[in-house]
């Protein structure tokens, strides 16, 4: 859904939110801020307002469903009836679907699995305010709640997007950028290695777009790890320090 | 699943037997409310409210459609509660569980039986068109007492809830009209001792619950009995009293945070 | 939805169907009137027919929901899509599912589910024919079902409902006055010690007219009370006559 | 489930090869039946049937509504039917299984193939509003024969229902306009043999099962057959020929009971 | 839904696509179409295109649906939402679930299920193209798939289906026939003993047209049953000559 | 469950030391496809893909409806994907799964994002009017990538089908408005192996999945990587660049089916 009236760019690469091609939207990232969750996450990515919590690992149930080999992670993402503009009915849809499954496959890469045989990890990833990119948050507030949870994982996951706009590539997309931009390439990797372990694409891309746009994206998600890195070691000294 | 309740109710029961609960308060203290409105932006009102380590987020969504056919000139109201997994290891994503369907019921019935929204007010087109306030509550954190901090969470989302008449080209946008509300108080019984607003621990190994929603006036507008102990008839007043004391603190505190 | 239109209640206290504020509507009760369960009854409550069939004890399935302590009592009410002014949908609803809920806490009460570990006792309640007042009649029909199939209890469980009409307490509200009226208290109690099982409370009552509800409730719920005895002791003589 | 089952059907099949089933009855012999009519108020239409002691309880309850477009100028008539837990052990709440839906698609081609309701009488303005007819089907106490006790409910009901055009502003109330009915009658196959209007010991170990619906006429208006046994072509003859006998005398016990 | 003005027979005895009154519409039968299936076929008749194939026997999940005496016969009966003129929803309804019952009991009649106790055996039909009579024509294909998956059966089951069209029994109904006729009687038999092992009727017969219907029905069965056996016997020949 | 996939795990990673596929292929050869179209008389368009053993068929159907609010000049398209049991022993009929959720999710969004179907030609009567396109693929036979398999056959369905413009009384039929479609196409890795169109003995025991669909102009259009292992970025490169290679090949056999 292109339109030429809206300009989301300017001569001097300047966004309709006033950033500059490759910056980030603002992000505030807090660890361990519920109760009852093993581990949690509380994330503000631009209007987004994300939580995610993590329980486990325990038994899997129904049985039928344990690995005898490795746990299994189950993501589940979902968003509030209130988070959009026109109310979305509650439950999970068609799309959340599909946004559980490749986050829980993303997450399945990093954790260590096999120390846990016929165990689940469940994770909740819970969108209350949602303005584009989603899934990427999502799958970045998992990565910090896993961490607080102490599950043993090679890496922290953490994701980012870019896109194309005005015929520009850049990076986090906001809201007009993704609904009228030319091009979303969600990226999720394992900061250490840089493997990739999320991605999608929509839109349409030149192969160069496309790897620059990757680059953004993976220099995107090297920022946000340290902003997960520090949230972790903030709730750490505050424990330290006996607050 | 078995040894573990026996042991926990042991501990709860002999500590209530010195008069003491398990984080220190007294039989008839409330925990400490903390209320934050209008945080979702996309919601025509919200409020989160943390009731000690429970925490209930409840959003306002507004829309126009047709009214029902026996009340063509009011507004229509619906609640939905969802036990996100986020809240609790035995909450599950999927259709709405017997207890998710008990508390929407509850807070449901606290704000229409005592017309705390004026639908009469929400009518645009008699017969036609009419505003749809959509209730939607989400519990974050399960530490107890969920029928309360979802009350208290609704009241202060509807509190703060503009008509966005402007979106749908109906002129400017304006405050919910809404009316005083009862305020729920909750109280659980263990063996013979009644303790108001329970935490997690205490409601998991509760013989009976009794929720008394109280109005300004100290008049009783909703109660909801439930689990499968009994009261006595004195016990039930008694959880009266209670209920209407605490709720003329909470109103009060509510009031504060509401800036009124 | 209170109408000024309506009269609920004369000046001499009499209400619409001519019965006085402390006075029941015709109640009629039978056990043992179906023939596959292991007890049952049939009720009519004014304008209310309500069947109740017990099922168990029996080795509660699925086996993940069994107790090794106790049995778990499951009541299932249900209304008949033609029970109503405006036929309701077949199957469970919103408002069904509270109701079983309420019911089945209350039977649990008063049944002595210890004897039955990892066992369920099933207890379904159809209402036919509604008006005002299903959950009192369901709780009582319920009681003489569960008597009739010798599930040991503490006592036989009655529900009665008070409420306000025109200003005035009043004990068992009819079609109009549940409609018109202005507070509703369905109340369930073991009758021999009196302890409440089932509360409920919708409208405006002062504390002191809510006082006064409640021992209507507790009145009538003692009047039903005898009911159910009369009931099960007509059956137990039918069959001492060999009829 | 694996014993219990094969001692029973020793105990049938040895008394059948002697001229007998459980319950005393012939095999070509129908159980007693009892109609009652117009006893659910809130109803447009009622019957309770006894079959035995199976008893099925029809209700119809009426609407207006839109007609479906291929067909502008007539009513529209829906059946469920709902095996409520109250009948059976083993029936549960909650969407329909198969059992329930093969009986409400059974008795619903009964009545509509054979035109028993009058549906081109049940418009009210074509291609706009017509009459809606709703038959609910609920299975009270389960012995055997579900399909021949709903049927015969179904037909009971339907003819006390009486059109409630004054609740909808549309004139007089007056009665449903319907044509004589079919009758139903089932038939079960054990081993060789073959009985009528089976009970559940029968129905449960059962291997094939017909139904079969005849008119006035003695011609046929609906078969079914079920169940994982076979009938040769002389046996299907006999359950027809059988079923016509005892069809005229159902359809005079359902007159007579209908005053007619 | 008769109607004059559609005159589905001549006085010759001619149907509207040129039929005979006992003439069959054209069948194609292949067997072992799919790769991944133990058994399969693929089958036209008239405008129907079907697809059958068969799993098992393997062991039967949930477990508490196991017989510890005998297989249980699962037949999926789904028709494809552009099967009809009518987009149908996805999935099955209550059309497809009463056809299943029946086609799953028909099957379950001619397979010897006491051989592989505890197991199941999946049947699944697709019609993809829908034109009077699938039933029949799932009965057929699943009788080829079921012989095509080894799986031992006393007889090859088998479907047809006679009916009524402007006052005569005709064998086979094609689309009008069925929407404009008389009556319909679906069969399904065991073509060596002529046990009926399924059988339908809608519609309006007199006991004589029904016993013709049902002769039409036979000899329809009969026609088919050796259209079935050749379509086997081509799949064996095949593997013969190592084609 | 768990022994066997290591076993066929270890036997695919041994061949693929030595440079070898179990059926024989090169790492980037993709099997062997077969297009037949307009083969199901009731849809508006068809097609039957074979890709080596797999076996998937789109139906298209059309139908009137109402525009989405938010664009009322514009048709509908929906995308819907069965797993019938006919393809796996592994696939279930009810509601749709996890699998075939994010099949008919990709496959939509391969049609939608690309805008194959000119949407804006689709509507009849602004804001009132529009063609429904309905998109159903059912899978028939299940040997490893139905991504791909599930794609073309879409796009062959799309590319034959005819608005029933008669049925509905607006004119004569027409052919659909497509525009030239994006590619997919689909490669596994396995260890450090990356192998095109996998079958299913390959996509079973594969680490991660990557789909690129590509125009005509080697040009980009969608991804989705899959399953639980990740790419290098050197890896998702390579991925592309064989996808654009055998992107043109399967788009010239796809143009000659279509006799283009």
């Amino acid at each position: 859904m292109k339109t030429e009236d809206v300009k989301l760019i300017d001569a001097k690469g300047i966004r309709l939110d006033g950033r500059k091609i490759d910056e980030l939207r603002p992000i505030k990232i807090e660890s361990g801020v519920l109760h009852r969750a093993d581990g949690s996450c509380y994330l503000e990515w631009g209007g987004n307002k994300v939580f995610a919590a993590v329980y486990g690992p325990r038994e899997a149930i129904p049985r039928h469903t344990q690995n005898p080999l490795r746990a299994i992670v189950n993501a589940k993402y979902n968003m509030a009836a209130f988070s959009v503009e026109d109310r979305k009915r509650p439950g999970p849809d068609r799309r959340s679907r599909e946004i559980s499954k490749v986050i829980s496959e993303a997450l399945e890469k990093v954790i260590l699995t096999e120390q846990f045989p016929r165990s689940m990890i469940d994770v909740a990833i819970e969108v209350l305010d949602a303005e584009a990119g989603t899934r990427c948050a999502g799958l970045t507030a998992a990565g910090v709640a896993l961490a607080d949870a102490g599950i043993p994982m090679i890496d922290i996951p953490v994701g980012c997007a870019a896109g194309k706009i005005g015929g520009k590539v850049v990076l986090d997309l906001g809201k007009e950028e993704d609904n009228f931009g030319d091009a979303d390439v969600p990226l999720g990797i394992s900061p250490r290695t840089g493997e990739i372990i999320l991605l999608q694409m929509d839109g349409h891309l030149t192969f160069d777009e496309f790897n620059t746009a990757l680059d953004y994206a993976i220099e995107g998600c090297n920022k946000v790890s340290k902003l997960q890195k520090e949230a972790l070691l903030r709730k750490y000294d505050t424990i330290k320090e006996g607050k | 699943m078995t040894l573990v309740p026996i042991i926990k109710r042991d501990y709860i029961v002999n500590l209530a037997k010195q008069g003491k609960r398990i984080d220190g308060r007294k039989f008839d203290q409330y925990r400490n409310i903390e209320i934050e409105t209008n945080i979702i932006k996309k919601a025509e009102g919200s409020a989160r409210v943390k009731l000690g380590n429970t925490q209930v987020l409840a959003g306002i969504k507004m829309d126009v459609g047709e009214p029902y056919p026996d009340s063509p000139d009011s507004g229509v109201m619906t609640t939905a509660a969802e036990l996100i997994p986020l809240a609790s290891p035995d909450f599950e994503s999927g259709p709405p569980q017997q207890d998710a369907i008990e508390l929407a019921r509850v807070v449901d019935r606290g704000v229409r039986e005592s017309q705390v929204i004026e639908l009469d007010k929400l009518c645009i087109e008699p017969g036609e068109k009419v505003w749809i306030v959509f209730i939607d509550i989400h519990i974050l954190d399960y530490d107890g007492n969920l029928f309360d901090a979802a009350s208290i969470a609704t009241l202060a989302a509807l509190s703060t809830t503009q008509v966005p008449a402007t979106r749908f080209e109906l002129g400017e946008d304006y405050p919910l009209p809404i009316k005083e509300p009862p305020i729920s108080c909750t109280s659980i019984k263990i063996d013979d001792f009644v303790m108001l607003d329970p935490i997690l621990d205490e409601e998991e190994i509760a013989d009976a619950r009794l929720t008394v929603a109280t109005d300004n006036n100290g008049d009783l507008r909703a109660m909801q009995k439930g689990l499968n102990g009994s009261f006595t008839r004195e016990e039930i007043q008694k959880v009266i009293k209670t209920s209407l004391d605490n709720g003329q603190e909470i109103r009060k505190h509510l009031y504060k945070n509401l800036g009124k």
